[in-house]
């Protein structure tokens, strides 16, 4: 062999030094927090990364790939994907539900359409029952694949709960119509005012369609059945529809509201709207930030409360209805009690109270919002149905927790499982697995802190039913989104190919490559991933 | 040529042999892609060299030379004037350890200096005698645990103190010195872009940790190096013609002992009495140079938590390899 | 030039120079060799080895010859000695070596008591070459002096050469500086004719004269 | 055209007709007159170069290396302890096979401190990887110095050329200088393969295992081994340009017929072959050999020359302490692979510029030397015959 005097740049690399490795780092996408935690399974951090970077359009199209309701979500939902954000462990959560609502009111204002996935129409129909969030968004799934999809509601109006059960000042009726108009604008018929029963027969509906989703949510709500007089007692779901109907109802100076759900919130703050003053009995904790979550907390959003309380909306948490106090028929107050136990061992709502803390509270109407049933009327055949027989029932219906986001994730379930069941090439094969990150598999150090943008409240006038909270401006939306940590999900901060010793990491047009023949596996790509996408892994 | 990344030349590429998760690799990769491949590099012995170059395989992707221990500023000062008169402006690079830039080499380094050479010198300081097996260094700082300061029955590690050579640098009249390290990357990247822009000499003391002689864990290397600075220890400066001219502003001051703690070097110091006192002067070192410095309050584009700030995208990296160099 | 060379008799002169350091000993030895050069010889010169610190005593030799000369060692029996501070014969042995028949150039404005008297066989050539190198020069340089006296008592070199090689040599220093050693080399050779063989008493009077 | 040039100024001449473009020194006694007159040649644009100051001897040898290693001819001298300071990065010069020029004016080293001439420095680094070339005259050293450009960049081997401090550096001789027109006819411009270049891109001093750092001392001994001819075919080209060539490797006198040979190197030999002369006259078949090439040593061509001689005397001026005479031994061996048993006596002289005078040398050939076995060599006697007797006779 004859040395040379000189060495051929880069002959290095004929040596592999990935043969030292004891231990493998591997990118891998992970789960976070926020979409986990989401019921419509949204790709909260992909859509707020697009966010960011002011790809709003795109940014829209891909949060309503699970969701078509950006801007009615944005101002409803319950958000429990903040309630997860690990960003709270760094300084304050980042202010999801505003984004979603900045892209929502954007595709509103900039009259964005929904394309669909899939331009080759297929054969068979599809029967939706019920054009709430369930039905639609299920609708929309499947008619973006290119299925014929019949929605029948027995409403006039599509938009089921949302319209019927949403008071204004939180979504203006404008807003959902502008959103269901998108989603029908995709080709899905609706029957509307049309009952199922009534209109059109269990049989026809089987005969016509070859898959069936019943989305009909809970129209019945359950009744307080401790006192056998109707007098000065109302559902909350009665409430809401007769408002929402346009009724100007005339309230007693004193309303209480029994229930610790987003519905009571409604009803507290609507019947303040119509004058009264207003107690909700809450038989659960107050929302708590997420870190110290134990299950009994109102699953409601802390800002929502807040509202309320500010419009002044008196609280009393984990007190349940002992009986009502009537002097005569009229209604003179509740008594009430601690609650010590909200849900059975069997789940059930079943409250237990503990006596000798009772209290008495002053009111003149109380207002059940402690929950609704299906009304199964008319449906008994289908609702008994398998899912061989091509029968869904999701949304409410289908007992899905009581939220708006969880009938959309519902109706997208319902929708991959008929395409399953119809042998549609784009059927999912199965749900991805992915790991799920906690904040302490990330490196919170990267990121500096950085205030939390809200949507501003509009002081008005507590009579009418405008809307309360403004959205964010551009530039707000966006430094939000900026905010978001991207939990387990690479963002290409460059840290790994910066810090590799071993130039072992090449960085791709977008995204980065180990290159495994010379990474030695110290571990610092790991350590200093911000967010906990690189894992290690030992090497056998 | 290695071109396996886009995005950067990989100046010191794959294949090296430096230990698992080494700071000076880092540093020098880091240092050295932000320069590129035009430019000549000029190695004094140590570490860097050896582990780069070894049986005729070589992971440098420049012009590179190494000739003895204590003489590269010196080699450079003969590469840089024969560039000169051959009429190329070729950059001229130095990179050197601790030894042998605060021992050996600190004098053909002040020659350099004195002389006006157009050349960056480079000084990938990982505090001690790495390449022969973690012996002390005048970089070692106070306590540290070394082959040759050992602590014992009557001694806690090294007696003497870090030598300060950006001082004893800049007291040149130097037109440009800098302190960096490699946690912060935006901050190296402006400091080496900087001395690039300035003709004559220029110096650059690269803290690089190394994960067997501080004995700490090899994924920490990053982590430790950021500590080194939050804590005060290891203030990050500017010095132009011996005057401050730009510090790294501390977000908020760290104790020292969040950045001794990860480093074996230090064991000693914890769970006695005299090695307490060695910690209360290692943090009162700490104090004096955030003092010194104003690392607390100084007025600064960035501090030490902006500057580490991930971004999306990153925050700029490399000069990027052409297209048609890729496809040659 | 050629006559010159003809008047060198033996293939090999050797002359010493004693001086102090930055009274140009070395310097003048240089000087006189290339003289001998540019008049056609083989020449050679060369300090005693050493620092060179002001006002230590300094050697330095000159070969004339008409072959190539080879050997490269200090000059131990000299045919003529320089002496260009006259305090240095207090110390130093300055006619060791000394060929019969050599010739001793001193600068001295007067005799000095301890020339040694056991050697009869020399010649003496004293003359004040720092108060001409003064006069001439402006300051008390004996060299050029001294090597025009030289000359004129040895015919070693020409003065044309020695002229040559002041002119050559100083050039650097400017032309007021050639012109003025110039003047002195001459001024020396003048000198030195005037006192060929003659006393000091004569040569005292003879200055006292001008 | 024949000048009268002190060494220094001779050396430095030749060294700007050939055109380096870096030169960088460190002074000292008695080199400085060297990079003086080079530093005015720059300052006076006669030589278009960057001079460069170093800081120490071993930064200069450092600033030659990497000026040769980007691509220009470069030059630096020093002596004695300079030259040992640059000792590392001479070795390392060697090892890259860089062709650097230096001149060494020879000098003692220390302890104790002496300024004065032998060969102790440059043989001290004998073993370094480098060409050494010994100078007679003036005349010699510069010419050697023309030539060692061009062994240099054809063999990829550093070149020393040595010239004894004072005794050639600090005299004024007679030199003929070439014109630039002929030097640059003799020596090509300068050319390295291995230039640090970012369009080929090439690692220089990389590290090295023990499965091959020994082959890049084999090729590093082939080319030294191969010099040897180029080091002769170019002191002949040299000749036939300039009308004088240097003996190559040996440079012989009277050696027809002598049967005493006086085996000796640098400027000492000059008075060697007077006293050669002297002995010749008395009818003694005495000559002289000059060893111009340390390295390469020349160990066949010395037993080429010396074969038929029946006394050998190696006159040196270094000492290797415990040893003896350093060309001595090497001669002896050489003699004995040749299977010659001719006696090699090694004198050792002349060390800390104490004058070797004709005188002295010709008692050392007078006197033979000690034959018993084991003693490595003898010291050549003290100088002044003639002083002390004069001293005598001045008192």
């Amino acid at each position: 062999m004859t040395p040379e005097l000189a060495f051929e740049p880069g002959s290095s690399t004929a040596y592999h030094t990935g043969e030292w490795r004891i231990a493998k780092p591997l990118y891998r996408d992970k789960w976070p927090p926020c979409g986990q935690s989401c019921p419509a399974s949204e790709d909260i951090q992909g859509w707020l990364a697009l966010a960011s970077e002011q790809q709003w359009e795109t940014a829209w199209r891909k949060l309503t790939e699970r969701n078509p309701f950006p801007a009615t979500m944005g101002r409803i939902c319950y958000h429990p994907c903040e309630q997860a954000c690990n960003r709270g462990h760094l300084d304050s959560v980042v202010n999801i539900h505003a984004v979603e609502r900045h892209l929502g009111d954007l595709a509103i204002a900039n009259r964005w359409r929904h394309a669909p996935l899939d331009e080759l129409p297929k054969r068979q129909r599809i029967a939706v029952v019920g054009a709430g969030p369930a039905g639609l968004s299920c609708a929309f799934q499947l008619v973006r694949r290119g299925y014929p999809v019949t929605v029948f509601d027995a409403q006039k109006e599509p938009g089921g709960t949302l319209r019927s059960g949403i008071p204004a000042y939180r979504l203006p009726k404008a807003v959902l119509a502008d959103e269901i108009d998108a989603i029908l604008a995709l080709g899905i018929e609706l029957q509307a005012g049309t009952r199922v029963g009534r209109e059109i027969s269990e049989e026809e509906l089987r005969d016509r369609f070859d898959a069936i989703f019943l989305a009909i949510g809970t129209q019945r709500p359950r009744r307080y059945q401790g006192d056998a007089s109707s007098h000065s007692v109302m559902s909350g779901l009665d409430f809401l529809h007769r408002l929402n109907r346009g009724e100007r109802m005339v309230l007693p100076s004193r309303v209480a509201v029994i229930g610790g759900g987003n519905t009571a919130i409604d009803v507290a703050r609507c019947a303040r709207r119509l004058g009264a003053q207003v107690t909700i009995l809450s038989p659960q904790d107050p929302p708590v930030n997420h870190l110290t979550r134990r299950g009994t907390e109102m699953p409601v959003s802390s800002q929502e409360l807040m509202e309320a309380e500010s419009e002044g909306v008196e609280l009393l948490y984990r007190v349940g209805v002992r009986r009502l106090v009537r002097s005569g028929e009229h209604l003179s107050g509740i008594e009430i009690a601690h609650v010590d136990q909200v849900h059975d061992r069997h789940g059930r709502f079943n409250p237990v109270l503990f006596d000798g803390t009772e209290a008495f509270v002053p009111a003149g109407l109380a207002i059940f919002a402690i929950g609704q049933q299906v009304e199964w009327q008319g449906l008994e055949g289908l609702s008994q149905a398998p899912e061989s027989e091509r029968v869904w029932i999701g949304g409410d219906a289908g007992g899905s927790p009581r939220f708006a986001v969880a009938a959309v994730g519902s109706g997208y379930q319902a929708a991959m499982s008929i395409l399953t069941a119809l042998q549609d090439p784009a059927a999912p094969f199965a749900a991805e697995e992915k790991p799920h990150i906690s904040f302490k598999q990330m490196h919170l150090e990267y990121y500096p802190a950085r205030p939390r943008h809200e949507g501003r409240v509009i002081a008005q006038p507590l009579d009418g039913f405008d809307e309360t909270v403004q959205g964010l401006a551009e530039s707000d939306a966006r430094q939000e989104a900026e905010r978001c940590l991207s939990c387990g999900v690479c963002f290409q901060c460059d840290n790994c190919w910066h810090f590799c010793p071993d130039a072992a990491v090449i960085k791709k047009g977008a995204g980065y490559e180990i290159d495994y023949d010379y990474c030695k596996g110290c571990g610092i790509c790991v350590q200093e991933c911000p967010c906990g996408h690189i894992d290690m892994e030992k090497v056998e | 040529m290695d071109k396996r990344d886009p995005f950067r030349h990989n100046v010191l590429t794959s294949g090296h042999r430096a230990c698992s998760g080494c700071g000076e690799a880092m540093a020098a990769r880091m240092v050295c892609d932000l320069i590129g491949p035009d430019a000549i590099y000029i190695n004094a012995t140590g570490c860097l060299q050896v582990f780069t170059t070894h049986n005729q395989q070589s992971a440098w992707q420049a012009p590179w030379i190494h000739s003895v221990f204590a003489n590269a500023a010196a080699v450079a000062s003969g590469v840089e004037a024969a560039l000169r008169v051959r009429g190329k402006d070729t950059p001229v690079v130095v990179q050197a350890g601790d030894g042998g830039t605060f021992d050996i080499g600190l004098q053909c380094l002040s020659g350099m200096i004195e002389r006006g050479h157009d050349v960056l010198f480079v000084c990938y300081d990982n505090e001690a005698y790495m390449n022969t097996g973690v012996q002390r260094s005048s970089s070692t700082p106070h306590a540290v645990h070394t082959t040759t300061s050992p602590p014992g029955r009557l001694s806690q590690g090294k007696h003497h103190l870090k030598k300060d050579v950006i001082s004893i640098v800049a007291a040149h009249y130097m037109p440009y010195a800098a302190t960096a390290t490699i946690a912060y990357f935006p901050d190296l990247k402006a400091k080496v872009e900087k001395a690039m822009g300035i003709k004559g000499p220029r110096f650059l003391q690269v803290l690089s940790p190394c994960p067997l002689g501080w004995a700490h864990d090899s994924a920490l290397t990053v982590t430790v190096s950021r500590l080194a600075v939050e804590t005060g220890l290891f203030p990050l400066i500017e010095l132009e013609h011996g005057e401050l001219t730009g510090v790294m502003r501390l977000a908020e001051q760290k104790p020292v002992e969040e950045y001794l703690r990860p480093q074996g070097r230090f064991r000693h110091l914890f769970g006695n009495g005299e090695g307490a006192a060695e910690l209360r002067h290692l943090q009162a070192l700490a104090d004096a140079r955030i003092c010194r410095y104003g690392l607390l309050d100084a007025a600064t584009e960035w501090d030490t938590q902006s500057a580490m700030q991930s971004m999306r995208h990153g925050r700029g990296g490399y000069v990027p390899v052409l297209q048609e160099e890729m496809e040659k | 030039m050629t006559n010159k060379q003809e008047s060198i008799s033996r293939s090999l002169y050797e002359i010493r120079f004693h001086g102090r350091g930055g009274q140009g000993a070395v310097s003048a030895a240089a000087l006189l060799a290339l003289a001998a050069f540019d008049d056609g010889f083989e020449s050679q010169a060369f300090p005693k080895f050493g620092s060179e610190r002001r006002g230590a005593p300094v050697e330095a030799y000159v070969r004339i010859g008409r072959t190539p000369i080879r050997a490269h060692n200090q000059v131990y029996t000299p045919d003529a000695v320089v002496i260009q501070d006259a305090t240095l014969l207090r110390s130093e042995p300055l006619l060791r070596g000394l060929k019969g028949g050599g010739v001793i150039v001193l600068n001295s404005a007067q005799r000095p008591d301890d020339i040694d008297s056991d050697r009869d066989d020399l010649r003496w050539i004293v003359l004040p070459a720092s108060r001409v190198g003064e006069r001439l020069l402006g300051r008390p340089l004996p060299n050029t002096v001294l090597l025009g006296a030289l000359a004129a008592v040895t015919d070693w070199v020409s003065l044309a050469a020695l002229e040559n090689a002041v002119t050559n040599h100083l050039a650097r220093k400017g032309d007021a500086v050639v012109k003025a050693n110039i003047e002195a080399v001459r001024e020396g050779h003048r000198l030195a004719l005037e006192l060929k063989g003659v006393h000091y008493e004569e040569l005292e009077g003879h200055e006292e004269k001008k | 055209m024949r000048k009268l040039l002190e060494g220094s100024q001779a050396v430095a001449e030749a060294v700007r007709l050939c055109r380096p473009q870096v030169v960088a020194a460190y002074p000292i006694t008695p080199q400085t007159h060297i990079i003086e007159r080079l530093a005015q040649h720059v300052a006076d644009g006669e030589l278009e170069a960057e001079f460069i100051n170093a800081e120490s001897e071993f930064g200069a040898a450092s600033i030659v290396q990497g000026a040769v290693a980007a691509g220009v001819r470069a030059f630096t001298a020093t002596a004695s302890q300079g030259l040992l300071l640059m000792t590392e990065v001479l070795h390392n010069i060697a090892g890259m096979r860089l062709p650097v020029v230096m001149v060494c004016a020879n000098r003692a080293v220390s302890a104790p401190i002496n300024i004065f001439n032998d060969h102790q420095d440059s043989m001290a680094l004998r073993d370094s990887g480098w060409i050494q070339l010994y100078a007679e005259s003036n005349q010699e050293a510069a010419d050697s110095v023309i030539q060692a450009y061009r062994i240099a960049e054809a063999c990829e081997l550093p070149v020393m050329v040595c010239m004894d401090g004072f005794y050639l550096t600090h005299s004024f001789e007679p030199v003929e200088l070439p014109t630039q027109g002929a030097v640059d006819e003799f020596l090509p411009p300068f050319h390295f393969a291995r230039t640090l270049n970012p369009a080929t891109p090439m690692t220089l001093g990389g590290g090295s295992e023990p499965d091959n750092y020994q082959e890049y001392r084999v090729l590093q001994h082939e080319a030294m081994e191969n010099s040897r001819a180029v080091i002769e075919a170019f002191d002949a080209d040299f000749g036939t340009q300039f009308g004088r060539s240097w003996g190559g490797l040996l440079d012989g006198y009277r050696l027809e017929g002598a049967q005493t040979v006086v085996l000796g190197t640098g400027s000492l030999m000059g008075a060697v072959r007077d006293v050669v002369d002297r002995l010749c006259d008395q009818g003694r078949a005495v000559g002289a050999l000059r060893l111009r090439c340390l390295r390469p040593f020349p160990a066949r061509e010395l037993v080429g020359r010396l074969g038929s001689a029946q006394r050998i005397i190696v006159l040196e001026k270094a000492l290797s302490v415990g040893a003896g005479g350093i060309i001595a031994a090497e001669l002896r061996a050489a003699l004995q692979q040749a299977g010659i048993t001719t006696p090699v006596e090694s004198v050792i002289g002349g060390l800390g510029g104490r004058d070797l005078t004709p005188d002295v040398i010709e008692a050392v050939v007078r006197n033979a030397g000690p034959d018993e076995a084991g003693v490595s060599c003898r010291f050549a006697p003290q100088v002044a015959v003639h002083h002390e007797a004069h001293e005598e006779h001045e008192e």
